[in-house]
């Protein structure tokens, strides 16, 4: 038996990083259009702003995937942990699927204006 | 393009193609948004068609293909390929597309104005209120006319509870919701008659809350316009005197407006050209005297739950009178 | 296995018989009707599935009025009235009362199994939630035989269904149904996320995990997040019908959205919730018919967490039509197109196994049932992407298209399933296998009929006839479809009854171990197991540990592994760490009783009477239920005076576990995530109806704020409150011992919270603000009504622990009780705050 | 023990298929079985009367309807101060009680629940107005006058003199006919109003209205416990008549009102409410309309606003009239019918001299 526990929530956490991005991103982007929308301002900034929260998103992504080790230790998972290269699949695919979906997200906003 | 594709899909699904008929149907369109949405559809459709085929002969393989096959099939890379590279350029695909075209309806409702007519939902029937150049309106009931060629912007308005306005045939549903004002863009491309329906759950008689589209030559519509803004045509014959009689004193007025008598309830129907339009009830009973007779004596088992009681006080000949009056009033 | 491999087993050593006989003798289920207190497992979920089964049939038979009905054009078969009543009882049956259900009912039924725990963690729970379920779905259904039954759809669209456009109770029965659901559907989720998380058997670890098990934790943690929206958004509408609170009355500043924006935030990920499970039994049932591991084990994880994560973004898409800008069209329609890659994922995973089988893939009647589902489920997920692209949806929306769309995806994937599921797991509740011949008829029945009945319908609503309709004319182009629809719908119905037929046949019922292994599958639930489960608990190194175990059947069956016995004499099994599955403690469980089972029908019996309007008997009912809660609640806290035991392998572990790593404080926690998310959803409401009508908001449309006195008086008392909470866990005496000072500590934190309370609502109270006057007082109002609903049950609890201290069973060490009041007053004191913030800083800088 | 059950069963079963057991009602039960039956009766009264609450009894017009009535309808069977039942009513059985103690024997709501409902092998039955429980309080608001009258003097002071053939066998149940001044006794005249909120003034009302009440009533259509026996005895000439009198004489003069209410109620009336679907009241009750609509400005405002009430109440939909007024009563809250009420009872402003209004020359609908 080993004496470092991994943590449950860091594990969550590392596990889910690539959707939880697409999930703020989701968040920002539809709040911010329907507040800044309702209250009048211009739709070129909203859009712009919906593109510029993407841009950000897309890049934490990107990060999470090029730095995914050091992301795991910080989240508290042990390197020895058994099944650790399952974890970290898991991990990166889910990056993948989330970066889709921000991508998506995103896209939307070219294609379509902003408040009509 | 979208010629060759319905064919094309027209022959492989013929079942699908018969969908192409009917006076509500969706895939037979006799406006813009209806045969861009139209086009859209049947890209999709080829495409669920071509994924479901392949899947189907995937599993086919899976199940009693080649061992060469079945081994490339159950790779993991196979998941990955099957389950996220394909998706991913199919949904983007579609996505672009959706997206694209619903642009494209977005920029006509800001292209085209103010509304200048006025639909409100009510249980179970529709008000549509033309707005003229001049800023009178003129009401009218469960039938809208449109002039052919003429991107038309219509507030959908609601009276009580929600209710979802969809012409089939001149393109998708929007709905009317309390305390809201939704407008939508209506472009008639060729004239002629279509059926629409009430499509969000309204309670009651939701099944039979319909109405009629007529789409007429711009010509044609101002004329009928400038009709349907005039006053009733007064009786003409002894049968017709003794109907508006009885129309007057019996309460009608109450609920029902005539334009020019004195009958002006503001909670039902207007009826000042009822006798011109297609269809009684929302489009629940054709548009004649026995239907008017029907309908006033025995409307709650026609449709029940209306918000309009059964008047079955009256003697056959009242009936025949009142109904004749009615229908005079084209 | 070689004898010196068996030496390293956990307890190598010979087992005594008698550790069989003090098993059977803690795990012995009641006979004769006492069989009502039962808690074990396999017998509450057989009870489960049977009550979901039944109303699968009930809401079925409506199904097939319904296509009566709509055989012929102007058909007067049913009413006007009876249809809407109908197909709304129909819907709303399916959806709660059987889909939901079901899926929990085969969690608690298979869950335990496959982990070779001995029972859930929480037993009596789950055997609550069954009997509030089955009551209180049986009230409901039977409200359609005399009339009473709702007719505002499923979906119980506001304003329909306030009270001006539904007088009479009619509405409220289906708040009633929803009510119950919500409540054993949560219990469920507590139980299944402990559960999995904690329950599983030594070296299990997450990756190892059945796909089942993961598709349950999944649709757990949905339920967490997903049901709070729709508990909340029933609070409101409750609250309105009877109060006259305007949260839906746009005239006075409410929205009939908002109602759309609660119920789809809970109704899209409804679907995941049904799907998930069914796509985890599809992904056990596959394996075993093809004699291998399942091909992409981490895919499909992924897939299945992408499906929970993505259905929370996709509830606007139930909304197209309802006039919402674009661009957030735009977005929603993007996150519907992310969510079909993950069944893409799965979809190939299941081919990809099948296509890796060892010798030919075994043609049963579990796998038609898959093979099945594969055709339609992919056929109802294009069509789902069809109707995520927003021109589409405008046109098919509410259309026979969306009708058949759905049936697709329910039926397709939820209901071939759980058939697969009866076919492949009836060996291990009943001594009879069901019959491969008659099953193969059922699935010929029941695909051909399916499609038959709901293929047509995507044409049909092509051609333009709406949903929700009772009647429709001839000529308009519908007639052939719909009888042909209907015809299919009576097929449908013959596959079913076919396979009640089968079920009377062979199906015999039994709770101590079944057929054995007939599929020659890989997971535990084969192990061979009695009333208390497997005889020993297995140590785990694989995915398939039948498969790459081997000789573990054996092992486990003549007690080699970990507790082959019951050292506490009592019920009991291993709690292990969530991530990594090592022993922690163990677990002593409650077996029978009357407690939970007087809870259920007092709680039903509060429900029913509010419904109908008899206050007075319903407060009667609801005082019995907390009281048989708390009687049950009493005996769950065992005294710890024990030595570790030994549970093999020289592993000894505590038979006692208070703080963050005891079960009941995760339970609590899962617990206090649902009431967190359902003030999320009044923060949501709060700022979506102020965007929706800020001109009724105060200081504009309201009176002025109370003084920042007030609130911050409040807030000053919940922070004094929290202190003397603080005070009062650190005041426990040591065993044995007594400290006067700290039921007073207790008592202040009372006061302290309900002082709170009580001042934020009389802030409000003496400006003049009522909460009828409009939507930004409603919501003032909804804000500390929830609060109270917390402070209600911290004071239960606390007076709870100040019992459990006089009686002499509070201390440092047996502390239970007061922690979990505790955790929740922590929690609730936060709540209160974050809300005096919203409330009272929120007008002041918005304006 | 199953043998004793099915013992005991087979002894009933035998007594009941026998025909040993006495029907006659010239033969007392045994003093037991008098006990048990009455304790029986007692207990089912008070057990089912539970649920009621008894409205205000004090208004004197109430209980003077209620002795009106009780003349008519009740003293055949159960006599009065001055007159004996008649002589078949007391060959019943059980016989039916004098009624002076009625109130010391049994609660209000006991007695509300005992006329509403009857009792079974009594003889006594329901009252015959379906749903129209809110006429039986005027009978138990005379009961209870009468036994406190009777524990002051032992002379009621609210019972009318009994017409001297009440009491016979051949009149039983039937009224004085074509006598405008029986009707008069509870409708009230010229210048009198009706004895109670309950019983509206008939003085100008329009004939055509009032004939087709009558038939009505008498046809079980329209449902009135009161006015049911009554205008099931008059033949059409007595109809014609007797609408022709009322409709001629003077309509009572006009209440007054809360201003505010009848503002609102004049509004309604004129304008309707398009928000709740509720018509103008004028666009039907005006002197234009169809004369079988009853004229409301000779109503009293207590009798406008229980007739919606009932109308709400789904209580008047045996008629077509009423179910129309059904579907509208339906969408009035209770302010609206108070005002509404209050407006038509505060108006009269059209002329009240009534020949000016000869039948609809259509004679509609």
């Amino acid at each position: 038996m080993r004496t470092r526990q991994s943590s449950t929530l860091g594990t969550l956490c590392y596990l889910l990083a690539g959707l939880l991005m697409w999930g703020i991103q989701f968040t920002f982007v539809y709040v911010v259009h329907t507040l800044m929308c309702r209250f009048g301002a211009p739709p070129s900034l909203v859009s712009g702003l919906v593109l510029a929260i993407t841009g950000v998103a897309v890049l934490v992504v990107l990060a999470f995937l090029v730095w995914q080790k050091p992301t795991a230790r910080l989240l508290g998972l042990p390197a020895d942990v058994e099944d650790r290269a399952t974890y970290d699949f898991i991990a990166r695919l889910m990056a993948v699927l989330g970066m889709a979906a921000v991508i998506w997200t995103g896209l939307t906003a070219f294609l379509l204006s902003a408040c009509a | 393009m979208k010629r060759v594709l319905e064919r094309c899909s027209g022959a492989a699904l013929l079942l699908v193609l018969s969908a192409c008929t009917g006076e509500q149907s969706a895939l037979v369109s006799r406006g813009r948004e209806a045969s861009e949405i139209g086009s859209l559809f049947w890209i999709a459709t080829a495409v669920s068609a071509a994924v479901t085929i392949l899947v189907i002969i995937a599993i086919m393989f899976a199940l009693w293909g080649p061992p060469t096959w079945k081994d490339l099939l159950s790779r993991e890379r196979a998941v990955l390929l099957g389950g996220i590279v394909l998706p991913v350029l199919v949904l983007t695909y579609l996505l672009v597309q959706g997206s694209t075209l619903l642009q494209a309806g977005v920029a006509r409702t800001q292209r085209s104005g103010e509304p200048s007519i006025t639909i409100v939902g009510k249980r179970w029937w529709w008000e549509v209120i033309y707005h003229l150049p001049n800023g009178e309106t003129v009401a009218s009931a469960n039938e809208l006319r449109l002039p052919v060629g003429r991107p038309i912007s219509v507030r959908l308005e609601t009276a009580d509870v929600i209710h979802s306005f969809w012409a089939p045939q001149l393109g998708g549903k929007l709905d009317m919701i309390p305390g809201r004002s939704n407008v939508i863009t209506l472009e008639a491309t060729e004239p002629g008659t279509s059926r629409g329906q009430c499509a969000e759950y309204c309670g009651g008689a939701h099944a039979l809350m319909a109405f009629y589209v007529v789409a007429l030559p711009p010509k044609d519509y101002r004329a009928w316009l400038s009709r349907e803004a005039a006053d009733a045509r007064t009786p003409q014959t002894e049968q017709e005197r003794l109907g508006e009689r009885l129309f007057m004193t019996s309460g009608c007025g109450a609920c029902h407006t005539v334009r020019g008598t004195e009958a002006r309830g503001v909670i039902a129907p207007d009826l000042t050209h009822v006798g011109s339009r297609r269809s009684l009830a929302a489009a629940t009973l054709p548009n004649d005297e026995e239907a008017f007779a029907r309908w006033i004596a025995e409307n709650q088992h026609i449709k029940p739950e209306n918000l309009m009681p059964e008047f079955d006080v009256f003697t056959p000949q009242q009936l025949e009178a009142l109904s004749a009056y009615l229908s005079s009033l084209k | 296995m070689t004898a010196s491999d068996e030496k390293s087993l956990p307890n190598p050593a010979p087992r005594p018989q008698s550790e069989v006989d003090d098993l059977l003798r803690a795990w012995a289920t009641p006979k004769g009707f006492r069989i009502v207190t039962a808690v074990n497992n396999t017998v509450i979920g057989l009870i489960y599935i049977a009550a979901a089964l039944l109303f699968f049939l009930l809401a079925g038979a409506l199904g097939v009025l319904i296509r009566t009905q709509l055989a012929v054009p102007e058909n007067t078969f049913l009413n006007q009235d009876l249809y809407n009543q109908i197909f709304t009882v129909h819907g709303t049956t399916m959806m709660f009362l059987f889909a939901v259900p079901a899926m929990e009912a085969l969690g608690v039924m298979l869950l335990p199994q496959m982990l070779a725990a001995r029972d859930l963690p929480f037993p009596r729970l789950s055997a609550f939630a069954v009997w509030a379920y089955i009551i209180g779905g049986l009230v409901f259904f039977s409200t359609v035989f005399y009339g009473l039954a709702p007719r505002g759809g499923w979906f119980m669209y506001t304003p329909l269904t306030l009270k001006e456009f539904s007088p009479g109770d009619n509405a409220d029965f289906w708040l009633l149904g929803i009510g119950f659901i919500e409540i054993s559907a949560i219990a469920g989720a507590i139980e299944i996320v402990v559960g999995t998380l904690r329950t599983r058997p030594p070296g299990m670890s997450l990756a190892k995990m059945p796909i089942f098990a993961w598709a349950m934790l999944i649709f757990a943690a949905m339920i967490m997040l997903a049901f709070p929206a729709v508990i909340f958004g029933t609070m409101l509408l409750e609250i309105e019908r009877s109060f006259g609170w305007p949260f839906f009355t746009a005239a006075k500043g409410g929205d009939p959205l908002l109602w759309q924006h609660l119920f789809w935030f809970f109704g899209h990920p409804e679907v995941y919730i049904i799907f998930l499970p069914a796509a985890g039994l599809v992904s056990m049932i596959v394996p075993t018919m093809a004699g291998r591991p399942l091909v992409g084990y981490r895919p499909i994880v992924v897939a299945l967490i992408g499906t929970g994560f993505f259905s929370f973004g996709l509830w606007v898409h139930h909304m197209f039509t309802t006039g919402i800008p674009a661009l957030s069209l735009g977005f929603f329609s993007a996150a519907s197109m992310a969510v079909a890659i993950p069944s893409g994922i799965q979809m190939f995973a299941w081919i990809a196994t099948i296509a890796g089988s060892k010798g030919r893939f075994r043609i049963t009647t579990p796998s038609l049932f898959v093979l099945g589902f594969l055709f339609i489920f992919t056929i109802g997920g294009l069509t789902g992407v069809m109707v995520a692209l927003v021109p589409i949806d405008l046109q098919v929306h509410d259309t026979y298209f969306v009708v058949a769309h759905f049936h697709y995806v329910l039926i397709g994937g939820m209901v071939f399933p759980l058939f697969a599921t009866f076919y492949y797991w009836a060996p291990m509740a009943s001594r009879k296998q069901l019959s491969e011949k008659l099953g193969r008829w059922v699935f010929g029945l029941m695909f051909v009929g399916f499609n038959v009945a709901f293929f047509p319908m995507h044409l049909t609503g092509l051609r333009g006839m709406p949903r929700r309709v009772w009647t429709y004319p001839e000529g308009v182009g519908w007639d052939t479809l719909n009888m042909i629809s209907t015809a299919g719908a009576y097929m449908l119905a013959a596959g079913v009854l076919l396979f009640l037929l089968d079920l009377a046949l062979n199906f015999r019922p039994t709770s101590a171990g079944g057929e054995g292994n007939p599929w020659k599958a890989g997971s535990l639930e084969w192990l061979p197991s009695d009333i208390y489960s497997t005889r020993s608990i297995p140590l785990i190194t694989s995915r398939e540990p039948l498969w790459e175990q081997p000789g573990l059947e054996r092992q486990v069956e003549e007690g080699h592994h970990f507790l082959p016995n019951a050292p506490t004499g009592g019920r009991e099994t291993i709690v292990t760490s969530p991530i990594e599955a090592e022993p922690e403690y163990i677990l002593r469980m409650p077996g029978p009783s009357w407690t939970h089972v007087t809870a259920a029908v007092f709680t039903a019996g509060f429900f029913l009477l509010l419904t109908i309007k008899l206050v007075v008997p319903a407060i009667i009912c609801g005082v019995v239920a907390i009281a048989a809660c708390l009687a049950w609640t009493w005996s769950l806290d065992p005294s710890p005076g024990r030595k570790p035991v030994d549970i093999g392998g020289g592993i000894s572990l505590p038979t006692y576990m208070a703080g963050p790593r005891s079960h009941s404080w995760w339970a609590m926690v899962v617990l206090i995530i649902v009431i967190a998310s359902l003030y999320t959803a009044y923060v949501f409401s709060y700022l979506y109806l102020w965007v929706v009508s800020p001109e009724v908001w105060a200081p504009v449309g309201s009176p002025m704020l109370p003084a920042p006195s007030w609130p911050l008086g409040s807030a000053a008392l919940a922070v004094a409150g929290t202190a003397s909470m603080v005070a009062a866990t650190r005041l426990l005496p040591e065993p044995g011992g007594r400290n006067a000072a700290l039921p007073w500590a207790i008592a202040a934190a009372a006061i302290c919270l309900t002082s709170a309370i009580a001042l934020e609502i009389a802030g409000h109270w003496l400006t003049g603000l009522r909460p009828t006057e409009n939507a930004y007082s409603a919501m003032v109002f909804m804000g500390s009504a929830l609060n109270a609903q917390l402070g209600f049950a911290i004071v239960v609890l606390l007076g709870f622990a100040t019992a459990r201290y006089l009686t002499g069973k509070l201390n440092r060490e047996r502390r239970v009780s007061i922690e979990n009041g505790a955790i929740l007053y922590y929690y609730t004191a936060a709540q209160l705050v974050a809300g005096l913030i919203l409330v009272h800083g929120f007008p002041r800088v918005a304006v | 023990m199953v043998i004793a059950v099915a013992g005991g069963l087979a002894l009933a079963a035998g007594i009941v298929l026998s025909g040993v057991y006495n029907v006659s009602a010239s033969i007392p039960h045994f003093a037991v079985t008098d006990a048990i039956l009455r304790l029986a009766l007692r207990r089912s009264v008070a057990t089912h009367a539970a649920g009621v609450e008894t409205p205000d009894l004090t208004d004197e017009g109430l209980a003077e309807l209620g002795s009106r009535h009780f003349t008519l309808g009740c003293a055949p069977c159960h006599g009065t101060a001055n007159a004996e039942p008649n002589p078949v009513a007391r060959a019943m059985y059980p016989p039916p009680p004098a009624l002076h103690h009625a109130a010391e024997d049994w609660s209000t709501e006991e007695l509300y629940w005992i006329i509403a409902n009857g009792l079974k092998f009594t003889g006594m039955p329901a009252w015959s107005g379906v749903g129209r429980d809110d006429e039986v309080w005027a009978l138990v608001a005379f009961l209870s006058r009468l036994s406190e009258t009777n524990a002051n003097d032992g002379r009621p002071v609210t019972w009318r003199e009994t017409p001297s053939d009440a009491g016979s066998a051949l009149r039983f149940l039937v009224p004085e006919r074509n006598s405008v001044d029986f009707c008069a006794g509870c409708h009230g005249d010229a210048g009198a109003k009706p004895v109670d909120g309950l019983v509206p003034s008939l003085n100008g009302q329009r004939r055509a209205y009032l004939e087709r009440a009558l038939v009505e009533y008498g046809r079980n259509q329209r449902q009135s416990g009161m006015m049911e026996p009554i205008a099931r005895a008059l033949d059409e000439d007595e109809r014609q008549a007797l609408a022709r009198r009322f409709s001629d004489k003077l309509r009572a003069p006009p209440e007054n009102g809360d201003k505010q209410q009848i503002a609102r109620g004049r509004a309604i009336a004129k304008a309707g409410a398009a928000r709740a679907q509720i018509p103008p009241c004028l666009a039907c009750h005006s002197e234009r309309s169809s004369d079988r609509f009853p004229r409301l400005d000779s109503l009293s405002s207590d009798y406008i606003a229980r007739q919606l009430a009932l109308m709400r109440d789904g209580r008047r939909m045996g008629t077509t009239y009423g179910r129309i007024m059904t579907t509208i009563a339906r969408r009035l809250s209770q302010a609206d019918i108070d005002a509404v009420a209050a407006y038509f009872a505060s108006k009269r402003e059209t002329p009240v001299d009534t020949a000016s209004h000869p039948a609809d020359a259509t004679g509609a609908p």
